[in-house]
């Protein structure tokens, strides 16, 4: 009854209507949702807004896709292949859609989402003094030698992560980015995870719970969710895909038989997995932590 | 000892290198600079650390090639998995001795402009942003970029700044303005290093890579480049820098591609 | 030549000098640097100003001992007690030296270390409207329905933590309280620890390491240095230790007989541990967490 | 059914624990509110969670007695161990339902005075502070004191205001000063419980503990106490209301001393 697993689908539809603001990608590089990303593109959810800090391919395939009315980041591209192609569409020429953007530098972005979870209107700081993003981004303003940065409150924050169990308590290790800001900024938080393990194993660690289960709407178990990104301890990057994307999305039609081929062909994880050499990827040299001592009596 | 080959890339990359001191505090960021890094640290800086925006800390470099900052060697190891603004916290409080920034058009006053080329509501080309560039160029004790040399990016003043340098060049315009890091020393590019007076200002050429020569150089940028009274030719990658670089970039994906 | 590891007296000889603002018992109950907080007392320390949330008695032991010239604290007293005695003293009294109080509130005493932190004057918060702390500490300013709180910048923040290595990676796990801001905003961190370990380990686990060792000054190995308070895996709560305290400190006599008995009548923590029977406060029910794989290829 | 033998304190934990509602997201604080929360949890709150300052949310209540929150029984099986600012971060969002603040002293509008009797500048009497209840005051949703009912505790208006309730009464008086939270909705004494109105304002006596008279209540409190239509005896301890704060209080420490 307290469960909160489902399948991506159902978690989907049921979390992320359109017109959401949805935070995700907030670990940069590493751990991004990419199965969640698909299945909102194979639901053909409009009028988004993305929230994120430097945002690698993904955000560049929703917005191709016309997912996306605005988009608050602070960079949007591929990051070890550079631009992203339908992202430049959208802002150039209005392909397929016209974009807004809401350009933040990432530790802007961060102090956004901590506004909004501390509940405050804006928090100040000392970046972006002298930067045009001031000019343009009019959730920035500068007063007294400060920027005050407007907080921004995502409807959902989507993550991928290394374990979690059917109550939500999740559990995620490497660099964590803006993920543990944009959770508690979040109304609530779509869990996509390698792992599913029992309560006895994420509550033996509760310093490494990311967020109060009470944010925790959904979690699904999709092993390799996060392909091509890198998942400490379970997959390393696919370089080789990010480029094969950036090439063939370099042009509409490029891109949409990519999209078909990646995503509206395929109907969820396991069958795109299925198109992967996922082995090849898989960590083989494994690092485990020190334990550590929670005894109380 | 310099040997003669090498790629444009392998050059930048041993030039940044050696922009990195001793027991600095490096914000590294992407591509290049995680090489300049590596290879600093295996040379001259052996004391050096390195910070990740992506919520890193460093001493020794990843023991495998790394696609981005947040590929698994960078995090095995860490002295720190963070956040990131945790990391930006202690680059704004001036902890950064030198941060690195990817360019895709600079002016003669080092601003930076990763954001829009043409008007902002209807760009020509809209470039991905700032990242954290605009953190390190206005937060960072000091900082350098690197990027292609050519007349489209090195302009006279950026249409937009998304990483502020030295402004509009007049003096002290970073300290009106409140910005609290020191701003740009160099820029390298795959011709040559241009530099800036201790104070800031304007950018002037310091250093001409081998094989180049300064009307090369003056008829790839986009103002009348000043020129240090003695420009000397870019000293090349040595075996010892070339060998640390081809160790940490072995299939030259980010040295030998163009 | 790296190492960091000290003896407790040369570490608070180097880093805390009179005048210091010192932040500790960061982690409120827990974890509290009662052996660091009586080395400074040994030394005569002077004209401290003490930062912290909930602060237990050892805030109480330094003023009686006439070391702080200023508290800046969210409750200072005898947590399972109630008054701190001293605290009253010199309060009410001037005894023995007249005290200087900055109220705060525990969320707002974290938000002046995240300031400080972040290196902006002040950070705004909707909490404490309609508080009278607001007309007695004037580092907090009512505007604009909100408060801003003003940036709180320790020289130095002393913490007790589980285990460290000779280069000052922390790893702490229990509640933290305000330590990271703390540490973060100080700055430099005394670290002293139950376990001094390899560093192999404290990097096995590189997110449970709490602050960047460049913040690190010294560390120092000082078993059952948070006696009294608990130290998760280590030690319970000596809860007749506080009482014992609680009730001898009620009159300056019978506190500065404990001070004799406790702090200035023993040359250190290994002395004063020979006075307490901390077998029966040993932890025996050990509860470790599970591990976590930060495999790379 | 009710059982005779119990002590003030029993009987106070007993009342604060009905105050907890099933789902209720508890900030739970010190002493006697860990039994209540804990008496809670095992009866008519199971859904219940608590949240400690410290940095922890549970759900079971600790195995072992607690003499503070931060004990380690009160860590292990933790729901959640982390900063004091997450923590305050859900209380500042709303997310509190219901909170409890220990008080030295109240006055008829619910204002609790932790900090100082008499002048700031030279208090007669210097109290510990607020802590946390101060921001539980003021963010959480509802909240409930508990103190001993006592004519210098009790008192008209008190001198200085840690943790405001509803101000000097009047209409809209937290709402007008941007107060998020409700406020308070009941003050449990050793004698009996006052309540407000549901839109705030003053305290009225509400239920007299068994053994105790509104007499003897009026005279222990500091101004004219307005009394409800219908004043009841305070339903004491169930057994296993009593079995429950007996379990995680074996000693009596928070229950059966002075």
């Amino acid at each position: 009854m307290l469960g909160k697993v489902m399948a991506m689908a159902e978690a989907i539809r049921r979390f992320v209507p359109d017109h959401s603001t949805v935070a995700l990608g907030l670990a940069l590089e590493p751990l991004i949702p990419f199965a969640a990303g698909h299945e909102l593109i194979r639901q053909g959810r409009r009028d988004l807004e993305l929230v994120g800090p430097i945002s690698d391919a993904l955000f560049d395939q929703l917005i191709g896709a016309g997912c996306v009315r605005r988009v608050t980041a602070a960079w949007v591209g591929n990051v070890s292949e550079g631009l992203g192609h339908c992202y430049r569409r959208a802002c150039e020429e209005r392909i397929p859609l016209p974009l807004e953007v809401r350009d933040h530098s990432n530790f802007s972005i961060s102090l956004a989402l901590w506004a909004a979870a501390w509940n405050v209107p804006s928090l100040p700081t000392r970046t972006l003094l002298g930067s045009d993003i001031l000019r343009t981004n009019p959730a920035l303003a500068a007063a007294d030698g400060l920027v005050h940065v407007a907080a921004v409150r995502p409807d959902v924050a989507i993550v991928h992560v290394q374990r979690a169990d059917e109550l939500g308590r999740v559990h995620a290790w490497g660099p964590m980015g803006i993920t543990e800001e944009a959770g508690l900024a979040a109304d609530r938080v779509i869990v996509t995870c390698e792992e599913l393990v029992d309560p006895s194993v994420t509550l033996s660690d509760p310093n490494r719970i990311l967020f109060p289960e009470t944010k925790v709407a959904a979690v699904v178990h999709e092993p390799g969710g996060a392909h091509p990104s890198p998942v400490q301890g379970f997959f390393k990057r696919d370089h080789a895909f990010y480029r094969d994307y950036a090439e063939r999305s370099r042009l509409v039609d490029g891109y949409l038989a990519w999209l078909e081929q990646w995503v509206m062909g395929v109907p969820d994880r396991a069958a795109y997995l299925g198109r992967v050499d996922s082995e090849a990827l898989r960590i083989l040299r494994h690092r485990m932590s020190e334990p550590v001592d929670y005894g109380d009596e | 000892m310099a040997t003669s080959s090498h790629t444009p890339q392998e050059l930048m990359v041993a030039v940044a290198s050696r922009e990195i001191r001793d027991g600095d505090l490096v914000f590294v960021g992407m591509r290049l600079p995680i090489l300049a890094y590596a290879v600093a640290r295996n040379a001259h800086a052996p004391k050096a650390r390195g910070l990740f925006e992506v919520g890193l800390m460093r001493d020794q470099p990843a023991e495998a090639f790394l696609g981005t900052m947040g590929d698994p060697p960078n995090v095995a190891g860490a002295l720190w998995a963070t956040r990131m603004s945790n990391v930006m916290a202690l680059m704004a409080q001036g902890s950064v001795d030198l941060g690195f920034i990817g360019g895709a058009e600079v002016d003669r006053f080092g601003n930076l402009n990763t954001s829009y080329v043409g008007e902002p509501v209807h760009p020509t080309v809209k470039l991905p942003g700032s990242g954290g560039g605009a953190d390190i160029a206005i937060l960072s004790r000091r900082w350098v970029t690197l990027m292609s040399h050519e007349r489209r990016r090195l302009v006279d003043r950026v249409s937009f700044v998304t990483s502020p340098g030295y402004g509009d060049g007049s003096p002290h315009w970073r300290k009106r303005n409140g910005l609290l890091g020191g701003g740009p020393v160099a820029i390298i590019t795959t011709l040559c290093v241009l530099r800036f007076p201790e104070l800031g200002g304007e950018a002037h050429l310091a250093s001409v890579h081998p094989g180049h020569s300064v009307k090369e150089v003056r008829a790839e940028t986009g103002w009348d480049l000043k020129i240090a009274d003695e420009v000397i030719e870019t000293p090349p990658p040595t075996d010892d820098e070339l060998a640390a670089i081809r160790r940490f970039d072995p299939e030259g994906f980010w040295t030998r591609t163009a």
